[in-house]
């Protein structure tokens, strides 16, 4: 929900308190010599790759600050607990990370990590930053000031896509829908179709990603002009295989955000994969357009440097700009009158508008008292079977206006 | 009409793969008379054997055989040395041991090879164009090697039971090794050779499938389809190669028509729906479809 | 249907089934092409000892399964104090009084003996899972009645000093004794002994037909005895049926069969 | 002929204790004793100290021993049929989830206290449990096992269905102001660790003793017959249909009652999260290791279940510790394929043993040592079945 | 030398002894019985002898030491009849005899000795297609007997071969015994609990008791023996 917090959650400096805290003390107390990172994430299992590029990219990112003598002279050190993708142990993790390691920041995989955590979590008011999570569940500040989450809210995403699909077919046309089966497949489908209500857009189709292969041939049949995936990383393959093998070209293909990296989604599936549509906000390494860009240049060569092995893997980049994101809020706590604690992290965080180098120009990440932001502009892109690239679709489509 | 057909194909094949799992399962049913509930990850290590191999740039086939190869040594092994000394002295164990394997098998594949998504070559061509068409569904031509493979390994496994003395001593093992051992049957050769099958077969279905799912290959790629296969050896009876078969194609016909027509269900009780109708089939047959029912006299 | 609390040598026979305690007649079944049993029909009264003969595959055990419920007979009608015994399901048996014993051994292998005994007893009034949950004080009581006998009969049994021991591993003839101490409990009227005597040497063959003769004179049981030990059938029964093909070939008593003509040609072979 | 002992050897020796020269017991124990009574009381006191130690260890392993204990609820549920009725069930994450569901519905939707809500969520799982018994009356073994699979795979596909009742896939938060400890505690809401901690330790010990007593019962001799040869069980008495579906009730009920409790110590419910498949054979695996058809195997295999994997994580890194924990689990059953209850059962069995009161020679017991338990049940069978 | 030759034979189950030094011998082409007490260790004896259980001590075939696994045991030329039959009963009666023949390779001969067998046991040639587990107890105790003389051993183990036959099928047994062990030279171990027709045939006995031999004599020196009459002849 994006209406707002009530004005009681403020604190005295009008941003957050930590009245509320089991111990208030610890909130504010001054964060000293190093600054703990902890994390509870799945490194084992089908997504330890994608996790153990997140981090990587954030331990790098650190590596760079900590050589450039930290936040003020407090060094930056990430803390990982393997939760195998279970709520169960997620939720164990962040308990003994709060209470045995003392982490000062948390970070989580997976929208149902976050939900089995984000209570404990906000009671010990230790700030859960960039949740790599898309539900919409918390943006709600006035029940989680104490979290906030990195990926673009499902239903802001959708609200993109459906403005970029506007400008395409201005007098509407029929959708269809591919679901998958978890909580997050279920945000984006959600996202959507709040999106498309009272437009002129009609969904014709909506299957379940269960099988996709079952799904492709479903959807295919309801003849719709337009493929909407509201899937998670691995379903985007599966499907373009799907209906690449069904024989399906629709006119537009849209995929979700979370599905950024070129060479392991899109080059498999070759030509099926061919104009299909995903919005960024991240500039792309791989991508030979940005091979001059400065910020690119760089990050290839210090996150090579500090020890991330797949650097133009769309999660490693995803790892270092929350690293960037975090910094820059430590910096900004750092040099707050209360000096760096969890407290004025958290106030910090609550009150950031800041382009990370890596963010594509003109996206910048924006929090305020009163309102989760996150990621609200993004820039169309289109992949390129051929070149094995993405291409420029369009201009950023930034659409905080309609939050404010 | 075409979209029924298409929807068939995609049973057809979904189903020959869940039949091509149920078969190695099977064999080790038959042969040793035990589930193994390791079989879907023995596959799938075999499987990552072969695009491993792949990569290093050896042919397919190469691939294929050094992953069947692979799987029965990877059998032979497990039972000799994992499954033997605890069966002996408890059932219940013997899941365990499986399970261990199971996540074993699973995590040394993610610690070897990582947990991304793999692309396995297949051995016939399988590209986009690489299909006949029928009425406008598209039959593919991987898909029709998994059915010929399907069909080739069902007539190899029933003459092998049938016609001959290993597979003679197969069941009775199965039945009672220390009766078959009395015998003189070499009770020890036998165990080792049925689970050496069974982990061939596995692999066999592992690199047939992956090329043409629509998952490829990935940690979680066999899960699902163990789960069918295991429904559809029980669903034909466990102890029946054809049962197997047709199990299999039962499961992932049913799974494509049921979603595809009953819009009730859809997609989202694809398996809930497959599964209670085989449980209500089971009712009727307690045995499975092809079952022999276990005499058991007082 | 009835339960029979009690030793019942002098309950008095029910309906018109005569003085039968149990009336089979002209009962027969088939497996695929084999007939088991075909239109046997014979009665044993209160009390009375009736050994069943006939060679292997004569279909002895088949008749004790039709009467235990566990097969369906193809025709003919099972009697047991007048009610029809093919009506009824067999966990009810025990209840109406008929326990059996089985040739190879039915015993619960992972139970102590002392529980095997106990289990004897599940058709002695009601178990409830609740008030066995609760530890309900009367159904404790209960509990330790039953508990007492089977006590009782193991010690009776000679079993006292394995009571504690798991069924499984015990010496073949000792697990036999605990059969029929479990089917004792049972309190019934007719007990089926299916070949009691396998595997024991002559003299405890001899120790076992005591047994059962005085177990039979003390709680007043009738008894249908299938055994190949000539020397027990016909030290103990007082009258003797035989079989052959699923056929009575001869009803009479234990001094008649040695010289019935097809006896000997079908069963006993050169007179022994 | 060479010497015959007259005396040993014509002796008609009838007990199985005869060949062999058994090491019985060291200390007979007579059930009910002043000494039985002693060694409950030393063995209770030992139990509360070992809570009141655990109970003072910071919230997250307060925590994890709570999850621990809910875990062992569980398995004290799937032990009913699994164990002592022999029916395999991987299909208790229905029950589980079912419990923690009708929990967190009822306190999201119907503003319940979270304890009101354990008698319905009870219920629940108890009216599953008939209906998932129903089948065992026709389907056997395996077979049988399949069923309950159905129904594992179907509860979260069922549960995403239900959208408007359970959140769907998206799942459901209780918040945990929700979740407070009740007043009469008097604890405050940041007290809700100990609280949970508390709760399910007393559900656990009010569970463990009645399916102790259940066990113990007539009708547990009836499970344990009807594992063990279901005709001989019928040709005594048992009603196997009655037993069979009661005690999948039964067993559903307590599993239902951990699942409600879990509802409440998590706090987020997913359909994918904790009553998958994977819950069910993560339950099964804790009854295995800390041994089947046990009293207190269920709560050792629960410490296994819940703390093995945290171990092998912290020992190695990624996907390494999966390989470690296979490893882990294959070992402990080379080690100890009973079970650790199981094994340690066998082993003190040789040192103690407990002699019913009512045993007839129960007072010269101490002086004639009687019953040693030979061995483990073999597999020697003991039916007509071959 | 003897055929088989025993000495100090223990064996048991878990950790307790059952067998405390067994010593025991059956020369070529003998006769030899064994009588004991329910308990004794009669099947614990054979169990181990034919390798399905671990023991200790000397067990020697043709002065030689026999295998402990059971298919080398077979393939030596020594079969086991087990008390209990141990049929494979989800095998056909035909498939059983198949089986027995697991050591052997000639075709055959093989089949030739299915129809001797056959013959000898009739009720087993009319049943040949049946399941072996739906025979009743007698026919599954005669198609054991087959199965085990299929690999044609020189030593036939039969451990309470006549449990649960009728009079007639047990003389019957016991005259083929006999005649397999005259025109085969088969040598016969037996346990036997119908001490008199296994008297009648036997060229010595053993009686075990306790896990030991307590004594070993001829049948005339058994017979002639008060307490031995009593106990296992009944007279
Ligand atoms: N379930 C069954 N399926 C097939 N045939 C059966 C079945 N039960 C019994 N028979 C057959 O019926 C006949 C009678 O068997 P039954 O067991 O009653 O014999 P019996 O008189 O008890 O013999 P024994 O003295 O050898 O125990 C046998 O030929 C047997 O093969
Ligand atoms: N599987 C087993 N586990 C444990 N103990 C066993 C097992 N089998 C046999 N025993 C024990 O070994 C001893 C000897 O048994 P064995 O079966 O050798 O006797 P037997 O002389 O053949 O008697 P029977 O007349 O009953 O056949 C008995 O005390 C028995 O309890
Ligand atoms: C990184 C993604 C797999 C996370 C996913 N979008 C979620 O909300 O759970
Ligand atoms: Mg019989
Ligand atoms: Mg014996």
């Amino acid at each position: 929900s994006n209406s707002g917090a009530s004005d009681d959650s403020a604190s005295a400096s009008g941003v957050i308190s930590a009245d509320d805290c089991v111990d208030p003390d610890a909130a504010t107390a001054e964060i000293t010599d190093t600054l703990k990172v902890g994390w509870s994430a799945a490194t084992s299992g089908p997504l330890a790759d994608a996790v153990g590029n997140v981090i990587e990219g954030m331990e790098a990112r650190f590596a760079v600050e900590n050589e450039a003598g930290g936040i003020d002279g407090v060094d930056l050190e990430v803390i990982v607990k393997d939760d195998a993708f279970n709520p169960e142990r997620a939720k164990a993790n962040v308990g003994e990370l709060i209470q045995s390691e003392g982490v000062d920041v948390l970070d989580t995989f997976g929208s149902g990590q976050l939900d089995a955590v984000a209570d404990d979590q906000n009671d010990a008011c230790v700030p859960l930053l960039f949740g790599q999570a898309s539900v919409p569940a918390y943006r709600d500040i006035e029940n989680f000031p104490w979290t906030t989450e990195y990926l673009p809210s499902a239903d802001v995403e959708m609200e993109v896509v459906v403005e970029g699909l506007k400008e395409k077919y201005p007098d509407g046309a029929t959708v269809a829908l591919a679901e998958n089966q978890t909580e997050s497949g279920q945000g984006y489908a959600d996202g959507f179709k709040k999106a498309v209500e009272g437009t002129d857009f009609e969904i014709v189709a909506t299957e379940p990603l269960t099988d996709p292969n079952t799904a492709a041939s479903a959807l295919k049949a309801s003849g719709a002009q337009i493929l909407v995936d509201a899937g998670v990383t691995t379903d985007c393959l599966a499907l373009t295989q799907a209906i690449g093998r069904v024989g399906w070209k629709p006119e537009t293909v849209i995929q979700p955000s979370n599905c950024a990296d070129g060479a392991t989604l899109y080059e498999p599936a070759g030509e099926a994969a061919d104009g299909q549509q995903i919005l960024r906000w991240l500039k792309d390494p791989a991508n030979e357009a940005f091979a001059d860009d400065p910020a690119v240049t760089e990050y290839l060569e210090q996150s090579e440097a500090n020890g991330a092995d797949s650097p133009t893997n769309s999660y490693t980049v995803n790892g270092w700009a929350i690293a960037d994101l975090m910094i820059d809020n430590f910096h900004r706590a750092s040099e707050s009158e209360d000096g760096l604690s969890r407290l004025s992290i958290m106030e910090a965080a609550r009150t950031q508008d800041y382009q990370p180098p890596m963010f594509i120009d003109g996206i910048t990440f924006q929090m305020s008292p009163t309102q989760a932001f996150g990621i609200l502009a993004f820039q169309p892109y289109t992949w390129d079977a051929a070149a094995k690239t993405f291409v420029e679709a369009g201009e950023v489509i930034d659409i905080s206006s309609n939050y404010e | 009409m075409e979209l029924f057909l298409e929807r068939l194909i995609i049973g057809l094949t979904n189903g020959s793969v869940y039949a091509l799992l149920a078969l190695a399962l099977v064999v080790v049913f038959r042969g040793t008379g035990t589930l193994n509930f390791a079989q879907g990850e023995l596959a799938l290590f075999t499987t990552f054997i072969a695009w491993w191999l792949t990569t290093e740039s050896f042919p397919v086939w190469i691939a294929i055989v050094a992953a069947l190869l692979t799987g029965f040594v990877l059998g032979a092994m497990i039972e000799r040395m994992l499954i033997r000394p605890v069966q002996r002295r408890n059932d219940m164990a013997v899941l365990i041991v499986a399970l261990g394997l199971f996540t074993g098998l699973n995590s040394l594949a993610g610690v070897i090879w990582g947990s991304e998504t793999k692309i396995m070559p297949s051995l016939f061509p399988n590209g986009l164009d690489d299909y006949v068409s029928l009425a406008g569904a598209r039959l593919y031509y991987d898909a029709l090697t998994v059915w010929g493979a399907l069909i080739v390994l069902l007539v190899l496994m029933t003459l092998l039971f049938r016609h001959t003395k290993l597979g003679l001593h197969m069941r009775a093992v199965a039945d009672n090794s220390e009766s078959a051992t009395l015998a003189g049957v070499r009770t020890s050769r036998i165990l080792a050779v049925g689970w050496g099958l069974s982990g061939a077969i596995g692999a066999l279905a592992g690199v047939l499938v992956t090329p043409l799912a629509a998952e490829q290959l990935g940690l979680t790629t066999m899960f699902h389809i163990f789960i069918a296969a295991s429904a559809a050896a029980l669903f034909g009876g466990l102890d029946s190669l054809v049962g197997a078969v047709v199990g299999g194609i039962t499961i992932g016909v049913l799974e494509a028509m049921l979603t595809g027509y009953v819009s009730f269900i859809g997609g989202a009780l694809q398996q809930t729906s497959a599964l209670f109708i085989i449980v209500a089939i089971l009712f009727v047959r307690p045995n499975g479809l092809f079952g022999t029912k276990r005499v058991v006299r007082v | 249907m009835h339960v029979t609390p009690g030793p019942s040598t002098d309950s008095p026979s029910v309906g018109d089934a005569g003085d039968a305690l149990l009336r089979l007649r002209d009962v027969s079944i088939a497996f695929g092409g084999v007939k088991a049993l075909d239109g046997v029909g014979l009665d044993v009264l209160p009390g009375q000892i009736l050994g069943l003969i006939g060679p292997n595959g004569a279909g002895k055990t088949t008749l004790f399964n039709c009467i235990t419920r566990i097969y369906q007979p193809d025709t003919g009608e099972i009697v047991w104090r007048g009610d029809d015994l093919l009506r009824i399901r067999p966990h009810h048996l025990a209840g109406l009084g008929i326990a059996r014993t089985f040739q190879n051994l039915a015993l619960f292998g992972g139970m102590s003996v002392f529980d095997n005994a106990m289990a004897g007893g599940t058709s002695q009034g009601r178990v409830g899972a609740t008030s066995g949950m609760l530890a309900w004080p009367p159904a404790r009581r209960r509990t330790n009645e039953l508990r007492r006998r089977a006590w009782e009969l193991l010690e009776r049994l000679d079993l006292l000093e394995v009571a504690e021991a798991p069924a499984a591993g015990l010496p073949f003839g000792t697990l036999k004794r605990v059969e029929l101490a479990r089917a004792l409990m049972a309190r019934p009227s007719l007990l089926l002994l299916d070949e009691p005597a396998g595997g024991l040497t002559h003299s405890e063959v001899k120790d076992l037909g005591e047994l059962i003769v005085s177990l039979r004179d003390d709680y007043g049981f009738a008894a249908l005895l299938v055994e190949h030990h000539m020397g027990l059938v016909l030290g103990i029964s007082d009258h003797v049926v035989a079989l052959d093909f699923g056929q009575k070939i001869f009803e009479g008593s234990p001094e008649q069969v040695r010289d019935d003509p097809a006896v000997v040609a079908a069963y006993l072979g050169r007179a022994a | 002929m060479t010497t015959i002992d007259e005396t040993t050897s014509m002796s008609n020796e009838r007990s199985g204790t005869a060949a062999g020269k058994p090491r019985g017991p060291r200390f007979l124990i007579v059930q009910n004793s002043p000494r039985h009574r002693a060694v409950q009381a030393v063995l209770i006191a030992l139990t509360v100290v070992a809570l009141l130690w655990a109970a003072g260890q910071p919230t997250f392993r307060l925590g994890q021993f709570t999850n621990v204990f809910i875990i062992a609820i569980a398995v004290v549920g799937l032990n009913i049929v699994t164990g002592y009725t022999g029916l395999l069930s991987i299909g208790h994450s229905a029950f589980f989830g079912l419990g923690a569901y009708t929990t967190g519905i009822l306190i999201v939707r119907y503003e319940f206290a979270p304890l009101a809500t354990i008698p319905l969520a009870v219920l629940f799982a108890f009216v599953l449990g008939l209906l998932v018994g129903l089948p065992s009356l026709r389907i056997h073994g395996l077979y049988l096992a399949l069923v309950t699979l159905a129904v594992a795979v179907s509860f979260p596909e069922i549960v995403r269905r239900a959208e408007e009742l359970t959140g769907g896939a998206a799942g459901m938060v209780v918040r945990s102001r929700y979740l407070a400890p009740p007043e009469w505690t008097g604890l405050v809401r940041g007290e809700r660790a100990i609280w949970m901690f508390w709760l399910s330790a007393a559900v656990l010990a009010i569970v463990m003793l009645l399916v102790r007593n259940l066990v113990k019962s007539r009708f547990g001799i009836a499970m344990r017959a009807t594992r063990d040869n279901e005709i001989a069980a019928a040709a005594n008495g048992v009603s196997i249909a009655r037993t069979k579906i009661l005690a999948f009730g039964i067993s559903g009920a307590i599993t239902g009652l951990a699942g409600s409790l879990f509802g409440m110590y998590i706090g987020a419910l997913s359909p994918d999260g904790s009553f998958t498949l994977m819950k069910a054979i993560e339950l099964v695996t804790g009854l295995v290791l800390g041994g089947i058809a046990t009293q207190i195997g269920p709560l050792v295999g629960a410490f296994a279940v819940v703390f093995l994997p945290y171990w092998t994580a912290s020992w190695a890194e990624g996907p390494l510790s999966g390989v470690v924990f296979g490893v882990l689990l294959i070992a402990l059953v080379f080690l100890m394929p009973e079970g650790i209850v199981g094994r340690l059962g066998l082993l003190v069995r040789k040192v103690v043993a407990i002699v019913p009161s009512d045993h007839p020679r129960r007072t010269a017991a101490s002086h004639d040592p009687p019953p040693e338990p030979p061995s483990p049940p073999g597999d020697e069978p003991l039916t007509a079945s071959r | 030398m003897s055929l088989l030759h025993v000495e100090g034979l223990r064996a048991g189950y878990g950790s307790a002894d059952v067998l405390h030094g067994i010593d025991l011998d059956v020369d070529a082409g003998e006769v030899v019985v064994v009588l004991g007490a329910n308990g004794a260790g009669k099947t614990t004896t054979m169990r181990a002898l034919a390798g399905l259980i671990g023991r200790r001590g000397t067990i020697e075939l043709d002065g030689s030491p026999l295998s402990s696994r059971p298919e080398r045991v077979v393939a030596g030329g020594i079969s086991l009849v087990p008390q209990g039959r141990g049929t494979l009963g989800q095998l056909t009666v035909l498939d059983n005899l198949r089986v027995g023949a697991a050591s052997r390779d000639d075709k055959a001969e093989i089949e030739a000795d299915i129809e001797r067998w056959a013959e000898v046991f009739p009720v087993l040639g009319r049943r040949s297609a049946q399941l072996a587990g739906s025979l009743s107890g007698g026919e599954q105790q005669m198609l054991a007997v087959a199965r085990a003389l299929m690999s044609r051993p020189r030593l036939l183990l039969c451990d309470e071969p006549s449990l649960g036959l009728a009079p007639i099928v047990v003389q019957e047994l016991f005259a083929t015994l006999a005649r397999i062990n005259e025109t085969d030279g088969t040598a016969l171990l037996i346990v036997e609990q119908n001490a008199e027709l296994a008297m009648d045939l036997a060229d010595r006995v053993y009686l075990l008791d306790v896990g030991t031999i307590a004594a070993a004599g001829t049948p005339a020196e058994f017979r002639s023996d008060d307490a031995v009459r009593s106990a296992y002849l009944g007279y």
